[in-house]
């Protein structure tokens, strides 16, 4: 069988946008279970362009959902994400992309 | 004759002058001790006149104080003792010229080091990092070191005793010479995926599949032989060889480094220089806050 | 008409004991090499055996000297006994020596139980809880004979079961009193015994088995394993539920989960102010993961279903808060310790494998019998419970159905918390539309699907995005609606309705984080008390001892 | 960002990820990332076996300072591949120890009276089994550059490793480490070559249970290390004190640090010979064997002794120094 690490894309836009507070940012280590994440300002028009390179298959619709509930909850605008996945669930994808907003406002401080 | 396997002693007569090889004589060292690190042949002999080191494994013996060290496994006493000998080569030549260093000839064949509790207790690591830190040193010291494969090249065997010489040659896979860190089948089981798959993709990634051929493509073997009366001849070029290239100041070219260099040239190793020249690129900005 | 027999079950333990006298020297005791032997004298086919065991020690020597037995001497047992862990209570029926199999618990060997059921090797009587299967060998399924294990016995018969003491009393006393034989398998045999914690006249044969019973470290929990996720899961349990309720007798499952609310009691606990208030009685294995919080002085006493390797000595050093005998050291018993889960614990919280849209649970697969043990006596609502507390009046107050069957009487309920992430690893969901269960009961012939925890019995759900108060809801289209209310992103969770999940939250049956202001940010490891084995000892002031397999120095 | 520098020291080096090793093993404010995540510098090999990628590809290297000397650091991050070396890991490794022996060629020719204090060091934080199986050829050459990486850095720069992670340092890397200049372990480290279910399969699980991780830790850890001279320092769990380790060697001379080193001349592998003799000689069965040989009579109390009584206590094989 072959089998390949799956690259999803989504565009997605917050009900009420706003701006990601920062340039560039970086969270998260790629362990069993778990996930990082960059986050930076793109211009698009609003939109947030999220990359999810994952090696799971048939969740393409979960991550959907997971990426809008936390683009809407945040207001997400303009920014470019993207995501190096390794079996995260659900939860932890969000916790992480929640995590790394709350770095932003604490300035770098937790390199968890 | 159909490959060379498990006769590490045979190959040594195959390729320096006839009758000159003296057991466990290099410079000043005199082992006498039959059963101290018997996997390890280690001596002196000539080649095509010139005095050279020996260091070969003999697949033949078992070493009694440690029973997971046989069929040419390098143990603690067979890696110390290796060690030993490129120290006393280095020793002997200490007052020569750079140009006139002995060269060491490395005959590979060896499926590993000793994976036992007393080789952890007692360091195996050691015993295996000791013998590349003197061929490191020995290399840089001017002695020319040509490693040929002529069985097995197993993992951190192949490390330990092979790739830290200038040159490394292989005997041609049509010798049933085994290069690799992990057989495919090994790997099918742990990725879980169809061997004939990863088959399949080694053909155009050799990063991972096992046997000499991908080994060339990355550049951490310089040259195939492919036949057994050839490999004499060619030992004696590449030593001449990097004689020359050292000679020229061009030790880029030569050992781990060179061969990085040379799996860019050849396709198999593409990222590494660039990954590189990125981090040059990045310090580059920032080195007179650092170094200054 | 002949004259009534009246002392036949005398007689017949007479004729085997009498068969294994020559074996029996110096009082009751038999060396281990005649054990075998010993055993085909005393068993005859068709006997209902007991073997000792359940998910801690076993009395694996005689087990080992069983399967040995002669097939024509020894066959077609009938086995009743807690559980079946170890290959060779398998073995037992491959080869024929038992037939048919009275347990609660099947454990690492579930998949093979359902395999020898369907192969027709194995035939099943019922499976149990381990009070249900204990009530039972005193009214229809009492041994003839019990091989159980203990640390020391001497040659009257007299036994130290000690730390591990668990289930020996309930087996022996069925079994001897109504005149049945008990073999014991002892790890040493001794002038006189540390304590007695099974009188000699209740044993017949001590045996000196040639190593230590198999003692499974089962409730040992290493707190590197614990993630951020269930960190911020124990938050929610403690600051929603705990502190909620004020729960202060309560029994834990044993996943990580609960290692978790363990270990965030002193830091995560005390901020709330919640010390004093919440978890001050157990009825709990001695958890290593427990050790910060006692330390901390936040627990009175626990009462333990069993031991676990290497708490011994912890567990003798704090003796206000555990069980202790006259010689200083713990005891534990099994059937005590389920009564107490059952009738004086307020709440009791786990984890499982698979919740279905009804709320009702299982850790079954389609192919494996897991089996019971202690849960559902605890995952219930203890009908014969008359005494109030402060959280099983609130939580019996707040029991919306209550009224259609008592009209104005009040009553109080006990928490049934089921403690899940909506997926599991590898992203298998927890919630289901049906329980694999169903197709287990098919698979293995049962006659009903095995339930861990009935959705009537259960209170709430906890997963990472809330909580559900299940016994708020008034109708079975409610409580749906609110497990699908924070079954995330699962397909039962895809199918919630955000405005009737809105309502939810608004009526108080579903609080998520951030209705029980907690902050996400703040749930990650650094919250733990010990964060590994190594801290754990380091809390226990050298006095636990971990297994060897636990240990990271 | 000082601030920050300050809640990283007390954290547990063992907890830790790779990058707060690195920024906490650096004076305050100093570390600057080369070829980061914002490089995604990431395997181009993995994706083709479908497995999860890093943008760092699992290993953190930049710069730092530490007191008057350029701090060059590596520091691998064990949960992503369990720490392996691929490619574009092992190149990121080998180039910034290349980096700090050039850098000192550099400060030379700018400052040929170029102090001591201000040479570059080298500081590897590992964590790694080794070899990474999906490009094992490409990990395997890495580690041969490596080696001779380090022996251009010897007379020049001080190589310093560190072992604190839960992976350990095995496999190819753990000879990598040995070549090293010094050892900084703690307790919860470990150091070999070969993992332990490979020795169970090799003698069977009598004589090595690789489940009993106790008996793994006996052979290959922090403590058994330390008894052994296989690592110079022992140090708590905190990166603080893996950093007050390092000050500590490099406070030392060239020429002391040169000492420290276990192997990489003559004499030393002499002395290693000397003690291989003397441990076939006694035949162990168990570390506890060598512990008690090295003048531990009560070799089963140090596995749970605190590490100031064990330091304290401790008597060390003839050759540790």
């Amino acid at each position: 069988m072959a089998k390949k690490l799956r690259e999803l894309t989504f565009e997605l836009k917050a009900e009420s946008p706003s701006a990601l507070p920062t340039d560039f940012l970086h969270y998260g280590v790629v362990g069993s279970g778990d996930m990082e994440v960059i986050m930076e300002h793109q211009e698009l028009a609003g939109a947030v362009r999220i990359i999810v390179r994952t090696p799971v298959a048939g969740f393409d619709e979960v991550w959907r959902r997971v990426l809008e509930r936390f683009v809407n909850q945040t207001g997400m605008a303009d920014a470019r994400i993207e995501i190096n996945d390794n079996n995260a669930t659900p939860v932890v994808v969000t916790l992480r992309l929640h995590q790394a907003l709350a770095e932003i406002a604490e300035g770098g401080a937790r390199h968890v | 004759m159909e490959n060379l396997i498990g006769q590490g002693r045979l190959a040594i007569d195959m390729i320096v002058d006839p009758d000159s090889f003296r057991e466990g004589v290099v410079g000043t060292l005199q082992l006498t001790d039959e059963e101290f690190g018997p996997g390890a042949v280690v001596g002196t002999a000539s080649l095509d006149g010139a005095i050279c080191t020996i260091i070969a494994n003999d697949a033949m013996t078992i070493n009694q104080k440690f029973p997971v060290v046989y069929a040419g496994i390098i143990g603690l006493e067979e890696g110390y003792k290796m060690a030993l000998a490129v120290y006393h080569s280095i020793e002997a030549d200490r007052d020569r010229a750079p140009g006139e260093k002995r060269a060491l000839v490395l005959i590979v064949d060896t499926p590993g080091n000793g994976a036992g509790k007393l080789e952890e207790m007692a360091g195996m690591n050691k015993a295996t990092g000791a013998y590349q830190m003197a061929l490191a040193e020995a290399r840089k010291a001017g002695h020319p070191i040509v490693a040929i494969v002529v069985g097995r090249a197993i993992s951190g065997g192949f490390l330990c005793h092979g790739l830290q010489a200038d040159h490394v040659l292989s005997l041609s896979a049509a010798f049933n010479t085994m290069i690799h860190v992990m057989p495919l089948t090994s790997i099918a089981r742990i990725t879980r995926l169809d061997i004939e798959w990863l088959q399949e993709l080694a053909k155009s990634n050799p990063v991972f599949a096992a046997g000499p051929d991908f080994f060339y493509r990355l550049g951490g073997v310089e040259e195939l032989v492919d036949s057994i009366p050839a490999m004499r001849d060619r030992v004696i070029a590449h030593i001449a060889e990097v004689r020359a290239l050292k000679a020229a100041g061009r030790e880029d070219q030569l050992g781990p480094w060179g061969r990085g260099t040379l799996g860019e040239v050849r396709g198999g190793r593409t990222v590494r220089g660039r990954v590189m020249q990125t981090m040059n690129e990045e310090f580059a900005k920032v080195a007179d806050r650092y170094l200054k | 008409m002949s004259k009534k027999q009246w002392e036949s079950r005398k007689a017949d333990y007479q004729a085997r004991m009498n068969a294994a006298a020559p074996y029996i020297h110096a009082g009751k005791v038999v060396a281990a090499a005649d054990t075998t032997r010993v055993l085909e004298a005393v068993i005859r086919p068709f006997d209902r055996v007991n073997i000792e065991g359940n998910n801690q020690k076993q009395a694996d020597f005689l087990a080992e000297s069983l399967i040995k037995c002669d097939l024509e001497q020894v066959h077609d047992l009938h086995m009743v006994q807690s559980a079946v862990p170890l290959p060779v209570h398998l073995d037992m029926f491959e080869v024929g020596i038992a037939k048919k199999l009275d347990f609660a618990y099947g454990g690492p060997m579930g998949a093979r139980v359902a395999e020898a059921i369907k192969h027709g090797k194995l035939e099943l009587g019922a499976i149990h809880t381990y009070l249900e299967l204990f009530a039972r060998y005193f009214i229809d399924l009492t041994p003839r004979v019990s091989l159980v294990c203990a640390y020391e016995g001497d040659a009257s018969g007299n036994l130290y079961t000690g730390f591990n003491t668990e289930d020996t009393p309930a087996i022996a006393e069925a079994t001897k009193f109504r005149q049945g034989i008990v073999i014991a398998q002892v790890n040493k045999l001794v002038d006189k015994v540390s304590r007695v914690d099974i009188p000699g006249d209740w044993v017949d044969i001590v045996i000196e088995s040639p190593k230590p019973f198999f003692l499974e470290p089962l409730f040992t929990r290493d707190p590197a394993n614990i993630t951020d996720t269930q960190v911020l899961m124990a938050m929610m349990a403690i600051k929603g539920i705990y502190g909620e309720y004020g729960v202060k007798r309560l029994n834990h499952g044993i996943g990580f989960n609960t290692a978790a609310i363990e270990l965030l009691l002193p830091t995560y606990g005390e901020e709330l102010g919640l010390k004093g208030k919440i978890c001050t009685e157990f009825a709990l294995n001695p958890h290593p993961t427990m050790i910060p919080a006692i330390e901390s002085g936040w627990v009175e006493s626990i009462h333990s279903f069993g031991g676990e390797l290497g708490m011994q000595k912890y567990c003798e050093a704090r003796g206000d808060v555990f069980f202790l005998g006259p010689d200083g050291t713990m005891r534990s018993n099994r059937a005590f310790s389920q009564t107490a889960g059952h009738y004086a614990c307020d709440m009791f919280i786990g984890g499982t494998l698979q919740i279905d849209r009804f709320g009702n649970s299982s850790t079954a697969t389609a192919s494996r019998v897991a089996g019971f043990g202690g849960a559902p006596n605890m995952g219930c609502d203890a009908k014969g419970r008359r005494h109030p507390t402060e959280a099983w009046l609130k939580c019996g107050a707040e029991f919306t159905s209550q009224s259609e069957y008592l009209g104005n009487m009040p009553r109080g309920k006990r928490l049934v918390v089921q403690m899940v992430e909506t997926f599991g690893e590898k992203m298998v969901p927890t919630f289901v539309d049906e329980l694999d269960a169903w197709k287990l009961a098919q698979n293995a012939n049962l006659a009903l699907p095995p339930v861990m925890i009935y959705a009537d019995d259960l209170t709430h759900i906890l997963t990472e995005e809330g909580i559900a108060f299940l016994h708020k809801c008034g109708s079975l289209e409610e409580r749906m609606a609110a497990i699908r209310g924070i079954a995330g992103f699962t397909e039962v969770g895809l199918a919630a309705k955000p405005a009737e999940t809105r309502t939810l939250r608004d009526k108080g049956i579903i609080r998520t984080p951030d209705d029980l202001g907690i902050d996400r940010m703040r749930a990650n490891r650094s919250l733990l008390a010990a964060k590994n084995i190594s801290e754990l000892v380091e809390w226990s002031g050298g006095l636990y001892d971990p297994p060897a397999r636990f240990r990271n120095w | 960002m000082s601030s920050d520098w300050e809640t990283l020291q007390n954290r547990s080096f063992l907890e830790s990820n790779a990058r707060a090793r690195a920024i906490g093993l650096a004076d305050p404010g100093t570390f600057t990332e080369l070829a980061g995540p914002r490089c995604r510098l990431s395997s181009p090999h993995l994706p083709l076996l479908g497995e999860a990628v890093e943008f760092d590809d699992g290993i953190v290297t930049g710069v730092g300072r530490h007191g008057s000397r350029p701090l060059f650091i590596a520091s691998q991050e064990g949960r992503f591949v369990g720490g392996s070396v691929g490619e574009v890991h092992g190149a990121k490794l080998v180039n910034i120890v290349r980096m700090a022996h050039q850098a000192y060629d550099r400060m030379l020719a700018e400052t040929p009276e170029l102090p001591e204090e201000r040479r570059p060091a080298v500081v590897i934080s590992f964590e790694t089994g080794g070899v990474r199986l999906h490009e094992a050829n490409a990990g395997l050459l890495a580690h041969a550059e490596l080696m001779d990486q380090f022996q251009d850095c010897k007379g020049k720069v001080p190589v310093i490793g560190i072992i604190g992670g839960r992976v350990g340092c095995f496999g190819g890397m753990g000879f990598v480490a040995a070549a090293t200049d010094a050892i900084i372990m703690s307790p919860f480290g470990r150091l070999g070559l070969t993992g332990p279910e490979v020795i169970e399969e090799e003698m069977g699980k009598d004589e090595f249970d690789a489940s009993d991780r106790a008996l793994v830790y006996r052979v290959t850890g922090g403590k058994h290390k330390y008894i052994m001279g296989d690592c110079n320092l022992l140090v708590e769990d905190t990166i603080a004190a893996f950093r007050q380790g390092l000050g500590k060697v490099l406070a030392m001379s060239y020429a002391e640090i040169d000492r420290l080193r276990r192997i990489g001349s003559l004499d030393k592998v002499k002395a290693q010979l000397r003690t291989l003799a003397a441990l076939v000689e006694i035949a162990p069965r168990d570390s506890r064997d060598v512990w008690t040989f090295a003048g531990n009579p009560a070799a089963e109390t140090l596995v749970d002794m605190k590490l100031d009584d064990f330091l304290r206590t401790v008597k060390r094989l003839e050759n540790a120094s």
